[in-house]
């Protein structure tokens, strides 16, 4: 009865995303291969996103969209939206540099562990 | 104004086009770069202009809108400082990385216009996602630039950076969709406002945006990615992380700052110390030189983040305080490591390694491994005088030494904190500094090579110099102008009269200025230079007398004459011997302007001058890298000390001690701070060495003089300043009995020990060093009786002591000059080659050992008569043992330098030159002046002392009366005479056929002896005292302070085990330190 | 100890064993195995101290014999190695490696009868005497009353007699009347 | 005395290595002229009384001095007592027989002796060699290489001999005729040539102040 | 003026002209009562003028540079400059001497003259053996210097002065008023430090004639020993007035003065006849042990 409740109030946009965080960042933590710890940085990303999606959601309004007919009201907040727009743009550009970097350590001759990129220390 | 638009604009359509136009040759695409730099310098530079000419901060809206509109830009004071920071830096690091960007792809030459454009976009910015977006185009640019020119370990950096980074953007992001969900707006000043942030979910939002912005200002633990980007990254990029980054970040985390509770607050200013504390410790054990700077950068922006949180939770001050204070550090903070990356990407463009070099660049590992390493490597090159100077000011800056800006922004944070009292702070942000000075003098002390030895060549640095060189003046500027309009001076000259400057004391500055001059001339040949460093000493001292009062003007013989002296000295050696007479002249002006100076921040300003040049003194030797390390050391220590007492008030008339707080702890801090100077027992440890390997006259003038300074500071401290009017040094504040009891128990341990230790010495520096030290014993000891007898004997032995420690330091010095070695055993009989000289350092020990009739007497003579006469048995018999021991030492210096077997390879040796010779003279007959008539010194010292006290001592006649004897010392001068001219009648008469003899023609039991060396008897002279009093003294605090050194070092070691190359380690680190900050965060809430 | 004689008889030619006492025994071996011989005794035979080393000179049969005195610490046993060599070639090998202080004897040796031990530390330094330069002077056939007249200034009157006639003189003069 | 000037000139040295001649003192021995009568016999009567012997025990004779100086013989009471250096010391007792290389201690610890000095010979060696007389590297008498003034004869000479030898030795002084400094500055070359014929390694100055 | 000063430079003649005559003959009678210890009849009493007059009449002598020749001088110099400062007799302007050119502290500083001149002089003989005795002097007399310091402390404390006279002065009115029997543990803490100062057995390890032949004066000899000879006897008379006027009530006439420091110095030689040599770190070890007890003792009882 209450857990329904609860569910209930759970937005559905953020609780996806909030385990997409926490996905991502265990993948960063956890995995070794420089190419997971980029994927692992995508999915972390997405989480992001949603979460910020769901702070623009709100239950039963329409897409921020001007078209004349459905009165600003309605809409859900667009800000959000925009926002994350940007971000998925910032994300793909980290995506993309951590992807060139990735390849271009193992081309080195490192491998891909993280592990054995580790010789600055203390 | 220009509406930074256009700029970002420009540099956009720039990078853009950048691809077409490096068609036209990557030197149109680098002009390109630069053309951008300048004009974001230019905007900058205009800016401030009008801003200072009394414009008011200015908003920019996009798009035509305004806030809440659109994102609005602002130009106030703090931000078109910031701009012009980052765009000059950015300038310089291009100029830096020119070469590399040649090479590299056209990508390199992008990422750094962006870099340059994003930073100066998280300055300007007023809304809060905008913020998130230039960050993360820096961050970009950032990551690409570390790669750009293919560093296979720069490229493991970046990924380690970019994990953190990454984490941090994604912290960044949730905290504004959540500050925008609850405070319903990005832009900052309407969110400042916002009802809805106050809350407990409000709070949580404004959290991650402070956690992601605290990552990326790296605090410790989570800053592994940023030290290995600082080692591995070209140095010029480092250089813009280092400094104009951080400047940014640091402008943006102040923008916010209103945002912030007090939990916030609690967390930045946590952890800021943090960083600062940890940065330090693990900075002493780094061997690389980018990797330490690393530390150091981290450390200080740690402290920049501290302060900015502090002022506001402590509320140290006006808002424009807090900005002067934060503004000096970061200011100082950014030109000075700018510098230094500048300079290591200038170091590696010569070919040198990271890890060593010149004279190894690399830093030792352990505080003490020191004469090893000194010894064994010989520079291969070394640094121009100019690249030195570079380097010096950008160390010394860095240190937060005078004049530069950050002496004055830590003498303001510091007072602002005492008088607030909070003392612990005072006590961990001091003790970071002076872990961080210690291993960036360190490093410093390695740059400069040891002379003497044969000629090695100068390493060239070139244009690479440019940047540092450009660092370094403006450090210097600003931090002269800070000094002298107040540390917000140099910003907004109406404020600079609510803070502390040196306004009123020009004299102060004298020490630098002269040495600047004689640095610009250094090339001239050395008895010119000699000659103008006297001339300099001689017209300041002319030009001050009127401003010294009794007191200061028996000191100011002591100091500037002594100065003067060994400036004469120092013509003993042809040459130009590069460095040695401005140094010499800085340090004898820089003791004058400790007498001089009359407030506190004067008084402390003139101690750091003293420590600094006399430092840079002692470098100057030949072995004296590990030496010089703990001269500076312990000096900074005790300057800070002293910084802390002085903070809580007393010397100035601003600030008498509080009531009853003579003795209290900061007055004692004060006093121990002096005691270090000044070599007492325990806080003694660096002085053995540094006597001894500094230049033979430097030397002279440490002892001699230099140590005087120290116990002028002791009379400054318990003496408001101008003694004759307000010799109301209310006595009856003067702590409780037992303090000055104690005072003089130190200084009678210090007598003892630094006699017993004198006896041991095989080199005869180390015995004079040591001796030295036992003599200031004596002094404290006499000063402690805090009566008009004590005060007198104390002023009467320094004066005293100045006198025939210089005559040693002369004689020895050309001793030295002469034989090639200050070994004592592998001398001897060198009386007939160098009579003049035996014949100075005869009567200096007779002098020292307070044999009559010679002036030392009279010290001793006063000595016992007040301690006895004030009741301090035990004190008087430990001092009387003391100066027995002196006796062996004394003894033994003039027995196997002058006396005994003269050696078969020192037969050519010559009288020392006249440049030694006519000091002696003159030094000799003031002694032998003040022996006859010692009224001479001894009626300037009364007058003064009876001023002060109610007088016990006076003359009758020629005998001075106590009450419990008396001395007349022309009597006894008169009746030695008269009885050793019997004697020596007597002898003349009854000697019949005398036959002169040699060295050989000694009974030797039936031989003949077979070598000098083997017939001289001088090593391991006191053996049998050792076996029986050795106990004594083993060392004790050498071991204790190698024990605090191995401690420290130790911590730091462990911390830095944190840092253990891995990426993922770091991101953990990173996940950690935010979970941790809001647990804390939720503690204190 | 019979082990030992047959042993040192087998190796080195060793002959001559002659028990002289309870713990003591003299033996002989030829100079050129005396070095390995030493040795062996010294490692082997636990003959590990070396207790003096000199020289006999045998000037009727023309050779030196020289005497190393070893000691067996463990067996409480004493052991006079002799060998012989010619007094007209007087070289043999030094042992100042086997036993360091071995060198002393030698320089004495070298000194007092002029038997040469090449190799041997400071053996032609001089030991007992300072600036001797006449023959060494405990061969027996260096004339000391003939070097001492023609060196050293003799007091004029000095007169000999035999102990025994004086003393009857003078203790009982009327036997001689 | 007479003609002080027969040993003109720096000693050549030339024992020494040239290196070394600088260590030591070229000069030669003088003779040293005597005070006016009444002084010199009150000096000589206090000489008489202060014999100062040079504690060093050159031979098997040095065996007998040390009674003396117990309660039994009690030199003290003649103001006779050892002396540990030569240059405080105004007698040298020989202490018997003398070889070649004691000789060579003997010659310079006599020279470094302040004057006036005195020599006791100690035993029949010292006279003619005694039971040394054949002896290859022994002196057979001592008075070739240093004057000797009194001369005890035995072997060994009783303590109570060696009292009898002071009381002599100290008439001697008493009467000017202890005058063996000036005695061997006069007949120096021939001193050195008799010390120099036995000594065969002579590396030391030829006087040695 | 002039007639003032010559009295005083005839008086300080004669005054020093007793103290040579005394020292002598004490010296010699020491040597005398010693031998008498030993079962010997022992030297003449005038033996000492003998000897100095043999030295003086030496005919030759060497010197090893100027140092060597000042040596003797500076060591007399300091012998009789420090008795010169001590006032000798008690109300006695005869034996005043230029006691006025400072009190008890000059005295013991100026006893240093002589040592370090000697010692400098001795070094420039070039002999090991003068360097080795120097420096066990010099190591020992750090050591007696303490119980000596303290028991002048106690002294000055329970008189309130370190004026030789006024001391002495306060010690008037007989034996009870002497120190020794006002503080004696205090007088016994410096006559401990006095058998040091003497160099007599057992602290005699600096001359120590088997090692290291008679130590710093090895070298010297005819007038210069003389002077040496001579100094003994005046730097002994004044150490024993001044132990005299510091401890044992001065003396108000000259027959006083000359029975007490006779008898001072007899425990030296009674403890120097019946005890054998200390090693230097022995002796050093010694004086700072339990003579240092009880001078700090005696400055206690001072202050009580």
């Amino acid at each position: 009865m209450k857990l329904a409740a609860i569910l209930v109030h759970l937005n559905p946009v953020a609780i996806p995303g909030a385990l997409l965080i926490l996905i991502g960042l265990w993948g960063i933590l956890a995995r070794q291969n420089l190419f997971k710890i980029a994927v692992a940085f995508s999915i972390l990303g997405t989480g992001v996103n949603l979460v910020i999606l769901s702070v623009g959601y709100i239950r039963g309004r329409t897409a921020p969209i001007l078209d004349g007919e459905a009165a600003v009201a309605s809409m859900t907040d667009p800000v959000p939206q925009a926002l994350v727009l940007t971000a998925i743009v910032i994300g793909l550009a980290v995506t993309a540099l951590l992807l060139s970097y990735a390849v271009r350590l193992r081309s080195g001759g490192g491998g891909s562990s993280i592990e054995v990129h580790g010789d600055e220390k203390w | 104004m220009v509406n930074p638009l256009y700029l970002f604009a420009a540099s956009l359509a720039a990078a853009f086009l950048l691809p077409l136009v490096d068609k036209l040759g990557r030197r149109a695409s680098l002009a390109l770069v630069y053309l951008v730099g300048l004009a974001w310098l230019a905007a900058a530079v205009s800016w401030l202009l009008a801003l200072v000419q009394g414009g008011v901060a200015q908003d920019f809206g996009t798009a035509g809108f305004m806030a809440p509109l659109a994102i609005v830009l602002r130009v106030g004071l703090l931000e078109a400082a910031g701009v012009l920071a980052v765009a000059a830096v950015g300038l310089l690091s291009a100029a830096a990385m020119h070469a590399s960007l040649r090479q590299a792809p056209a990508g390199g030459a992008m990422a750094f216009l962006m870099l340059l454009m994003g930073l100066c976009g998280v300055i300007l910015t007023r809304d809060l996602f905008n913020l998130f977006v230039f960050l993360e185009i820096s961050a970009i640019a950032t990551y690409s630039l570390i790669g750009f020119d293919d560093r296979r370990p720069a490229l493991r950096s970046a990924f380690k950076y970019m994990l953190a980074g990454g984490i941090a953007s994604a912290l960044y992001l949730i905290g504004v969709i959540y500050v925008y969900r609850f405070g319903d707006t990005l832009n900052l000043d309407l969110a400042i406002r916002a009802p809805g942030l106050a809350g407990a979910a409000g709070n949580a939002a404004l959290f991650f945006l402070l956690a992601a912005l605290l990552v990326e200002l790296k605090p410790f633990p989570a800053n592994g990615w940023a030290l290995d980007v600082y080692q591995t990254a070209h140095p010029g990029l480092a250089a813009m992380l280092s400094g104009a980054s951080a400047t940014a970040l640091l402008l943006a985390l102040w923008k916010l700052l209103p945002l912030f509770g007090t939990a916030h607050l609690v967390i930045i200013a946590g952890s800021g110390l943090a960083t600062f504390l940890a940065g330090n410790l693990a900075g002493a054990r780094q061997r690389y030189t980018r990797r330490m700077l690393g530390y150091s950068s981290v450390a200080q922006i740690g402290l920049a983040m501290a302060v900015l949180a502090l002022g506001t939770l402590f509320k140290l001050g006006s808002e424009l305080f807090l900005l002067a204070v934060a503004g000096g550090f970061v200011l100082n903070h950014l030109l000075a490591k700018t510098g230094l990356f500048l300079l290591s990407a200038a170091f590696e463009q010569a070919g040198l390694t990271d890890a060593a070099g010149v004279d190894g660049v690399d830093v030792v590992d352990t505080v003490d491994d020191a004469a090893g390493a000194s010894a064994a490597a010989q520079p291969a090159r070394r640094l121009s005088p100019l690249a030195l100077a570079v380097a010096g000011g950008l160390v010394l800056a860095l240190v937060g030494l005078p004049p530069f800006p950050g002496f004055w922004a830590k003498w303001q944070l510091v007072q602002a904190l005492a008088d607030r009292s909070r003392w612990w702070l005072i006590g961990l942000i001091l003790g970071g500094s002076l872990v961080e000075a210690f291993y960036m003098l360190r490093w410093l002390g390695r740059l400069v090579a040891a002379r003497g030895a044969a000629p090695v060549p100068t390493l060239r640095l070139g244009a690479g110099l440019l940047g540092p060189a450009v660092a370094a003046v403006a450090l210097a500027g600003l931090g002269v102008l800070s000094g002298v309009f107040g540390l917000t001076g140099a910003l907004d000259p109406k404020a600079g009269s609510t803070l502390a400057s040196l306004a009123g004391e020009p004299w102060l500055w004298a020490p630098w200025a002269v040495a600047a001059v004689l640095f610009l001339l250094d090339w001239l040949p050395g008895w010119l230079k000699g000659l103008l460093a006297l001339g300099a000493v001689a017209a300041f001292a002319w030009l001050v007398q009127d401003r010294l009062d009794g007191l200061r003007q028996i000191f100011a013989i002591m100091l500037l004459g002594g100065g003067g002296l060994f400036i004469v000295a120092a013509l003993r050696k042809p040459g130009s011997r590069g460095g040695l007479h401005p140094l010499l002249a800085m340090v004898t002006l820089s003791l004058g302007a400790v007498l001089l100076a009359e407030t506190r921040l004067g008084f402390f300003f003139a101690w750091e001058t003293m420590t600094l040049s006399s430092w840079l003194l002692v470098r100057r030797g030949q072995a004296s890298r590990q030496p010089a390390l703990s001269y500076i050391v312990f000096g900074l220590g005790g300057a800070f000390l002293l910084m802390v007492g002085l903070a809580a008030g007393g010397f100035d008339s601003a600030g008498a001690w509080p009531s009853g707080a003579l003795a209290s702890w900061p007055f004692l801090l004060a006093l121990v701070g002096i005691l270090v100077k000044a070599g007492a027992l325990g806080l003694h440890v660096w002085l053995p060495g540094a006597y001894a390997e500094a230049d033979d006259e430097s030397s002279g003038l440490l002892s001699a003089s230099l140590s005087k300074a120290a116990v002028f500071g002791l009379f400054a401290l318990v003496l408001s300043r101008g003694i004759p009017g307000s010799l109301s040094i209310s006595l009856g504040a003067i702590g409780g009995p037992w303090l000055w009891r104690a005072l003089g128990w130190v200084g009678l341990a210090t007598a003892l020990a630094g006699a017993l230790y004198a006896v041991w010495q095989e080199d005869i520096k180390k015995t004079l060093a040591w001796s030295s030290m036992g003599q200031i014993g004596y002094i404290i000891l006499a000063f402690a009786l805090m009566d008009q007898a004590g005060w007198t004997a104390s002023l009467y032995l320094a004066f005293n002591h100045f006198l025939y420690k210089s005559m040693l330091f002369l004689a020895v010095a050309g001793v030295i000059q002469r034989v090639g070695t200050r070994n004592m055993y592998e001398m001897g009989g060198l009386i007939k080659k160098m009579p003049v000289s035996f014949l100075t350092v005869l009567m200096a020990i007779i002098a020292l050992s307070g044999v009559p009739p010679l002036t030392g007497f009279g010290g001793k003579w006063l000595l016992y008569s007040s301690l006895i006469a004030k009741g301090w048995y035990l004190e008087a018999a430990v001092a009387f043992f003391a100066s027995g021991v002196a006796f062996l030492y004394l003894y033994r210096l003039i027995h196997s330098i002058f006396l005994g077997q003269p050696k078969l390879n020192q037969s050519g040796v010559r009288e020392a030159p006249l440049a030694l010779i006519a000091p002696q003279l003159l030094l000799m007959g003031v002694l032998m002046a003040l022996s006859v008539f010692p009224k001479l010194l001894l009626d300037p010292i009364l007058e003064i002392t009876s001023r002060v006290f109610p007088p016990t001592l006076g003359f009758s006649g020629d005998a001075l009366v106590s009450p419990l004897g008396y001395w007349n010392g022309t009597l006894t001068m008169i009746v030695t005479g008269g009885v050793f001219a019997l004697c020596l009648l007597w002898l003349v008469i009854n000697l019949r056929n005398s036959q002169g003899v040699r060295q050989f023609n000694i009974v030797f039991a039936g031989e003949r002896p077979l070598r000098p060396e083997t017939t001289h008897y001088a090593w391991r002279f006191f053996e049998p005292y050792r076996q029986a009093v050795g106990g004594l003294v083993r060392s004790r605090a050498e071991r204790f302070w190698v024990l605090v050194g191995g401690g420290v070092s130790a911590v730091g070691g462990a911390l830095r085990r944190l840092y253990t190359g891995n990426g993922q380690t770091y991101a953990l680190h990173v996940v950690m330190y935010v979970v941790v900050l809001y647990l804390v965060m939720g503690v204190v809430l | 100890m019979k082990e030992l004689i047959t042993s040192l008889a087998n190796r080195y030619g060793v002959r001559d064993w002659k028990d002289l006492k309870a713990g003591q025994a003299a033996c002989f071996v030829d100079s050129g195995r005396l070095r390995d011989c030493l040795r062996w005794l010294r490692d082997e035979a636990g003959y590990a101290h070396l207790s003096f080393a000199t020289a006999i000179d045998q000037l009727e049969r023309g050779v030196f014999t020289l005497t190393y005195a070893l000691r067996n610490h463990e067996r409480g046993h004493s052991l006079l190695v002799h060998s012989e060599i010619d007094r007209t070639r007087p070289v043999v090998d030094s042992i100042h490696r086997l036993w360091a202080q071995a060198w002393t004897y030698q320089r004495e040796m070298k000194e007092w009868y002029g038997i040469d031990f090449p190799g041997s530390p400071r053996v032609d330094e001089e030991f007992v005497l300072e600036g001797w330069q006449g023959p060494p002077m405990m061969r027996r056939d260096f004339d000391s009353l003939a070097y001492s007249d023609a060196t050293y200034a003799e007091r004029p009157g000095r007169a000999s007699s035999d102990p025994a006639e004086h003393m009857k003189r003078e203790l009982y003069p009327e036997e001689q009347a | 005395m007479s003609d002080k000037h027969s040993i003109p000139g720096p000693l050549a040295n030339e024992g020494l290595p040239l290196a070394e001649r600088g260590l030591f003192c070229d000069a030669p021995p003088r003779q040293y002229q005597r005070a006016n009568k009444i002084t010199e016999a009150f000096w000589n009567w206090a000489r008489a009384q202060s014999l100062w012997i040079l504690g060093f025990g050159t031979g098997c004779g040095a065996i007998e001095l040390r009674p003396l100086m117990t309660s039994r013989f009690d030199m003290y009471r003649y103001g006779i007592q050892p002396r540990p250096t030569p240059r405080q010391s105004s007698v040298f007792v020989i202490g018997g027989y003398a070889s070649v290389k004691t000789l060579k201690r003997i010659v310079r610890s006599y020279e470094q002796m302040m004057g006036p000095k005195f020599v006791v010979a100690l035993g029949s060696c010292t006279i003619n060699g005694g039971m040394y007389w054949d002896s290859y590297n022994t002196i057979k008498r001592i008075d070739q290489y240093i004057p000797v003034d009194v001369y005890i004869a035995g072997c060994m000479p009783r303590p109570e001999a060696l009292l009898a030898g002071f009381q002599e030795l100290k008439r001697i002084i008493r009467a000017g005729r202890g005058e063996g400094q000036n005695e061997y500055a006069r007949k120096f070359e021939w001193y050195k040539a008799n010390q120099k014929q036995v000594i065969k390694d002579w590396n030391m100055p030829d006087y040695n102040w | 003026m002039i007639t003032a000063i010559l009295t005083r430079v005839g008086y300080a003649l004669v005054s020093l002209f007793v103290i040579t005559n005394y020292g002598l003959l004490l010296i010699g009678s020491m040597a005398r009562i010693s031998a008498k210890v030993q079962g010997r009849v022992g030297q003449p009493v005038w033996q000492p003028y003998l000897d100095i007059i043999k030295s003086t009449a030496k005919r030759n002598s060497i010197s090893h540079g100027v140092m060597f020749y000042l040596g003797p001088v500076f060591r007399l110099a300091g012998g009789v400059g420090t008795y010169l400062f001590i006032p000798a007799v008690f109300g006695s302007a005869l034996f005043r001497n230029f006691s006025d050119s400072g009190d008890l502290l000059l005295v013991m500083y100026f006893i240093f003259f002589g040592q370090l001149g000697m010692a400098l002089g001795a070094s420039e003989g070039g002999h090991p053996y003068s360097a080795i005795g120097v420096s066990r002097g010099l190591a020992q007399m750090t050591a007696f210097e303490v119980p000596f310091a303290l028991s002048v402390i106690a002294v000055a404390i329970q008189y309130k002065t370190l004026d030789i006279t006024a001391i002495v002065a306060a010690q008037q009115g007989g034996f009870l008023h002497w120190t020794v029997a006002t503080n004696p543990v205090a007088v016994v803490a410096a006559l401990i430090a006095f058998l040091g100062m003497s160099m007599h057995n057992p602290f005699s390890v600096v001359i120590a004639p088997q090692e290291i032949p008679i130590g710093p004066p090895t070298e010297y000899q005819s007038n210069l020993l003389g002077m040496l000879q001579t100094n003994r006897a005046i730097f002994n008379g004044a150490k024993l007035v001044l132990y005299m006027n510091l401890f044992f009530g001065g003396a108000t006439s000259l027959p006083v003065m000359v029975i007490k420091t006779f008898l001072i110095y007899f425990i030296n030689v009674f403890v120097g006849q019946a005890f054998p040599r200390l090693r230097v770190d022995q002796s050093i070890r010694f004086f700072l042990g339990a003579p240092t007890v009880i001078g700090v003792a005696g400055v206690i009882i001072a202050l009580l």
